[in-house]
């Protein structure tokens, strides 16, 4: 396993206001061809974790550092769990997904090889008809496979993916896992979800955040460790499972 | 209410009645004119200062027909109800628009307002303005006459220059980008030309016949009043090939500015 | 203080004061509502699209202003109907109703003979200078807003926040929305006969936007706004005495500065 | 079982263009306690179906008839599947919530019980500390169970459902199906969802959505009647399940 | 025919052909923009608030153009602050900045002894009386925006449609922001001194809202804006020869019908 680190989170607190904070001293490493499952109920910091990593939220104490020295260098795909953008604005499906190769060039132009990639990745979601379709066009989940396009199509070292298979019908959940167990040869990847049938079987490490960050260097969670660290948890839901708590945890 | 105001304290619309106004009363009195800014309706903005002097006065002197008295004098009265307005272009041959008939309604065609920026109308205001003042202060009588002898006879000085130097140059044309001037153009045998017709936007057609009048009739330069921007007679200017030159109808000094005025006539004409 | 309370006797100082009570009421409802909406400038549309209504009144020889209230309704509704129903941007089809209001009232200007008055003055007033019959106007006006957002209210907040929910409720949106449209134009219009457009804008917005500092609530905005609203003519109108200057700037930068201490304020509280 | 049919839909055909039609001559009635479980692709058209059915959406061709004669007088409680809100609009959770209580009445005003009902339903998921958040200090998972409460608030004759789970914990989710299954005691029930898993074990009947309808009586699907019906099925992914074919589909 | 070949004889004619095609070009531009960020109001805002930069031009003795322009570009930087930093909502901010650039611009127009000129008349022009200079001005910021947009087109299309994601590309969205509307101020103060706000509302949103009639794609929209909105003008201007009436509201009533025969053709179209 490729220990070398990409990003580097060290007592890390956040929140949307000081006198609210969300997520508490935080530590927390990703490196290199990590495929970190997160998990954990409904408010308990997730995105806003995802927010603080990539530069969106600043953190109200601590230090991210990356890879480079400056986050404008780490190249990051990012599936943002609710998009806020404004359905009337007049752009194409498929400059939606070219976006996604910008990595930092303003004078950025698409050549026809990059075209070409993205029409391929809209094929292979099965979109390839939409592509000169206004956004305000498509239903909810190809809408949420047009921003999974998007954030996939440059490569990144390290892929953020916040509830990727929100309105994603089965089938096409299944292949987006299934491209993510392929994409993790390439790059590092965090995926928050709730799908936790899903996650012990595609990723490799679990963490669960409920204000704090409870770190599990493993796949397999049961029942216990979910009680020791509080990761107040799903997965009890679905009964015992075998699991292996890591020293230094 | 039943408030006692001031009653030397009188109100007009515009500097030059001002002046005349404090020429005609004796130095105690107070006058005040309200528009003193840009007469952009959007930015009318009188301080609380001036309507109290609205409040605390008896009379209001208006100079005629312009924009600004047919939109406020109304709410002016409405504050204070002791305030007597009085209208100092009564007895001028008024300018008007060609009346027009629409079906069952008749239009009367608007008063061109800029009576006092020619001598002889400004005459028959200052005689007004002279009646007002008698009328409403009987006890100064004696004191307005015979101020008014003094001012009446600097404007027909003003007069009998105009109608001298300009006696040659009857039927001859200026051009002017806000109509100021019709009255002044009326009573010394000239014809004003402006962009904008009866103070409307100009139109393609109108500005069309402009040019070529101007060619025609040799114009050799376009006033533009200071309270306008000049670029707007620019175009005109350049494709005549002829000077802008800056005029100020709305000048306190009425005296000088007239007087100007006849010089700068008498170069371009 | 006794010059304030001296000040008060002048018929046109307190009537400046009970015409910034009732612009307050009524820019502390109609604004909260187009604020929340963001439509903010309807007001600058509609106030200029009744500049047609002028124009054409101007032109048959009525009076301007019923002019204006006619012009003012009817673009309120093409503004609904172009977003409802023409799929055109909220704020585009305002601009376009504000331009073509205009340029009606440009061509009947145009096309009546004489010398042409400023029309845009018929609308644009000044607080110093309001009527008793502008009051009298306005304080039907206020009655109106209140009942209606008092009897209302629920339904109006709903439509605001999420007309197609409202509309599987049972409601018929588009209506109600047309309504509501109408009673903003009225309201508009009449407020900006006696604040004009540049207070106006100011009071429909700078009050909303110190409320939003304390709350996120629409009830309470109403509150907060109409308070601030109303402290800020005060204070505004007592200050361009003292440093005689034109009331509706100083209210206006009366507005701006609470709005710059409190939000200071809060962020110092908040960091610490 | 009650056979009083609440809805009734007769060769409906519906689309947002008229040369574009995405629901072709669709037939369907929804009964009294009924729980229909709606499946099918993503871009199928099922969001569509909704909101025909809510009268959201004019049909291109067709007939819908209500149990009363006007839509206005049934009683129907909605969740959709994206909210297009915007965030920054000043209204707090528990109003949200109460506005599922309006039921037609332009002069509503909320009583004590109804606020505490609105406040016992926020409790029940979880949210009573949030009841007077503004409703965009939320998390994904927190709005989504606003909008649910503000569906089921007033009890409706018929509940729609737009994918309900999106976002939501597996904690909440399997609360969130509990209730439902309570719930269709007294009211039908029509359930988007791409969760197949769940859809056997709490809906009574399964209908898919592509373009067609194909309507199965019974909540059991195999592979069988999917391919027959052309139903592009995620319920392949699971591999063969028993299923019954109604004679009259 | 043979008229209107002679009228382009004139150069205040061919001076109004070439501004309205410059316009067109900007207002393509700029108007696409803003329109598809819903902040078609910024053109009245900026205009408004730099009426506080000429009123201080004025008090000060300086150029009341160079006032204007500085002001333009503070308030363009202040309406963003604002909206990034301060938590106003867009059309709100607009709204303060508008009012507080008019009031600063009434207190020195106020502070100024003797009679002040019609400030506003600085900044609203007429399409016909375009000067030789504005001409080059248009033309040096039309070069500017097209080799902006040109070069600049993903990053100014993507931070438009999400800001959010832009800034994880690794962009610093908000210095953009800025730029974008520093240029974007720029274009409506030149643009507005050569059409007058009215038209320019116009130019900057009914072409955008015919674009979007064909397509839902930015730079389509551009071309096509550019395209209806030259076109609107040639015919307006043409038209208002013939009819003999001001050509800026002859102009917009042409856009519209335009908008108007469109929509309708394009509906029955669609419906077959
Ligand atoms: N507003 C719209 N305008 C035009 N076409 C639309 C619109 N909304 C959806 N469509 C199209 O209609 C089709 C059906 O969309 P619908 O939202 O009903 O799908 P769905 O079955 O709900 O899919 P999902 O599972 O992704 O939510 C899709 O092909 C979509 O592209
Ligand atoms: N913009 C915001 N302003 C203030 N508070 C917020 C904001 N967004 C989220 N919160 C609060 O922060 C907490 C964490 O939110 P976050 O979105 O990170 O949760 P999450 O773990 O992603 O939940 P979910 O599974 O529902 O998406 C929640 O309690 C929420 O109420
Ligand atoms: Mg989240
Ligand atoms: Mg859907
Ligand atoms: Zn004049």
């Amino acid at each position: 396993m490729d220990r070398t680190p990409i990003i580097n989170i060290k007592n890390v607190s956040a929140g949307y206001s000081p006198d609210k904070i969300i997520l508490k001293n935080i530590n927390f490493t990703v490196y290199k061809n990590d495929f970190i499952g997160i998990i954990g109920p409904n408010g308990g910091g997730k995105s806003t974790l995802l927010k603080v990593i990539l530069g969106l939220l600043k953190p109200l104490n601590g230090e991210i550092s990356y890879k480079e020295k400056s986050y404008n260098k780490v190249n990051i795909g990012y599936l943002p769990q609710i998009n806020t953008i404004d359905k009337d604005f007049p752009i194409k499906v498929i400059d939606v997904v070219l976006s996604g190769l910008m990595n930092g060039n303003p004078f950025k132009r698409f050549s026809r090889p990059e075209k070409q990639k993205a029409i391929d990745l809209l094929s292979k979601m099965g979109l390839e008809k939409y592509q000169n379709n206004p956004i305000s066009k498509l239903s909810g989940g190809q809408m949420q496979r047009v921003y999974l396009c998007r954030a996939i199509i440059n490569n990144p070292e390290l892929l953020i993916l916040d509830e990727p298979n929100t309105y994603v019908d089965k089938n096409f959940e299944k292949e987006l896992y299934q491209h993510l167990i392929e994409l993790n040869q390439k790059m590092a990847i965090l995926l928050v979800t709730h799908d936790i049938g899903t996650i012990s079987s595609v990723v490799k490490t679990i963490a669960c955040v409920n204000e704090k960050l409870h770190y599990h260097n493993s796949n397999i969670i049961s029942e216990e460790v979910l009680k020791t660290y509080n990761c107040p948890f799903e997965l009890i839901t679905h009964g015992h499972i075998p699991h292996r708590v890591l020293d230094n945890h | 209410s039943n408030k006692v105001g001031n009653k030397n304290h009188i109100v007009v619309s515009i500097l030059p009645q001002k002046q005349l106004v404090s020429q005609l009363v004796p130095d105690d009195f107070k006058v005040t004119t309200m528009v003193t800014q840009g007469n952009s309706p959007a930015t009318y903005s009188p301080s609380p200062v001036q309507i109290k002097d609205v409040n605390d006065s008896h009379l209001y002197i208006k100079i005629g027909n312009i924009g600004f008295e047919q939109a406020w004098i109304d709410r002016f009265c409405e504050l204070n109800p002791q305030l007597k307005v009085e209208d100092s272009s009564k007895g001028i041959e008024f300018i008007r628009g060609e009346a027009e008939i629409h079906g069952d309604h008749v239009h009367e065609g608007g008063i061109e307002p800029h009576i006092w920026t020619s001598p002889k109308t400004m005459l028959q205001v200052v005689e007004n303005t002279k009646d007002i003042l008698v009328h409403n202060y009987p006890e100064l009588t004696q004191t307005i006459e015979s101020n008014y002898i003094t001012l009446r006879d600097s404007l027909i000085n003003i007069d009998s220059l105009y109608t001298q130097k300009l006696n040659n140059f009857k039927g001859k044309s200026f051009l002017i980008f806000h109509p100021a001037y019709t009255y002044l153009a009326r009573d010394y045998g000239l014809k004003q030309i402006s962009i904008e017709h009866n103070g409307k936007e100009p139109s393609v057609k109108w500005i069309q016949k402009i040019i070529d009048f101007a060619k025609l009739e040799n114009i050799k330069a376009i006033f533009v009043q200071e309270e306008f921007d000049k670029r707007n007679a620019e175009i005109i200017s350049k494709e005549l090939d002829i000077d802008i030159i800056e005029v100020h109808p709305l000048k306190e000094d009425y005296e000088t500015e007239m007087k100007d005025l006849l010089n700068k006539l008498e170069t371009i004409l | 203080m006794q010059e304030i309370i001296s000040l008060l006797g002048f018929s046109f100082f307190s009537n400046a004061v009970i015409a910034g009570l009732l612009t307050s009421i009524i820019a502390g409802i109609a604004g909260t509502y187009i604020v929340s909406r963001k439509i903010v400038f309807i007001s600058g549309g509609i106030t200029h699209a009744s500049f047609g209504g002028i124009g054409l009144a101007y032109f048959l020889g009525l009076n301007p202003f019923f002019g204006a209230a006619v012009f003012a309704v009817l673009s309120a509704l093409g503004i609904e109907w172009s977003t409802q129903k023409a799929q055109v941007r909220e704020d585009s089809a305002i601009a376009i109703l504000w331009s073509l209001g205009m340029a009606i009232g440009i061509i009947f200007v145009f096309l009546t003979p004489g010398y042409a008055p400023n029309l845009m003055s018929f609308l644009f007033g000044n607080i110093l200078t309001v009527t008793t019959t502008d009051i009298i106007t306005m304080l039907a006006l206020t009655v109106l807003l209140i009942a209606g957002i008092t009897l209302f209210y629920r339904l109006i907040l709903y439509i605001a926040f999420d007309q197609e929910y409202t509309k599987t409720l049972g409601f018929n949106t588009t209506i109600v929305r047309y309504i509501i449209s109408i009673i903003i134009a009225l309201s508009i219009v009449m407020s900006i006969r006696v604040a004009g457009i540049i207070l106006l804008l100011s009071l429909f917005t700078i009050p909303q936007a110190i409320a939003n500092i304390f709350t996120h609530d629409f009830k309470k905005m109403i509150f907060i706004s109409i308070a601030f609203s109303f402290l800020g003519v005060l204070t505004g109108l007592i200050g361009s005495y003292y440093f005689n200057l034109p009331s509706g700037a100083i209210i206006i930068f009366t507005l701006i500065i609470f709005w710059s201490i409190l939000k200071v304020t809060i962020k110092l509280f908040r960091t610490h």
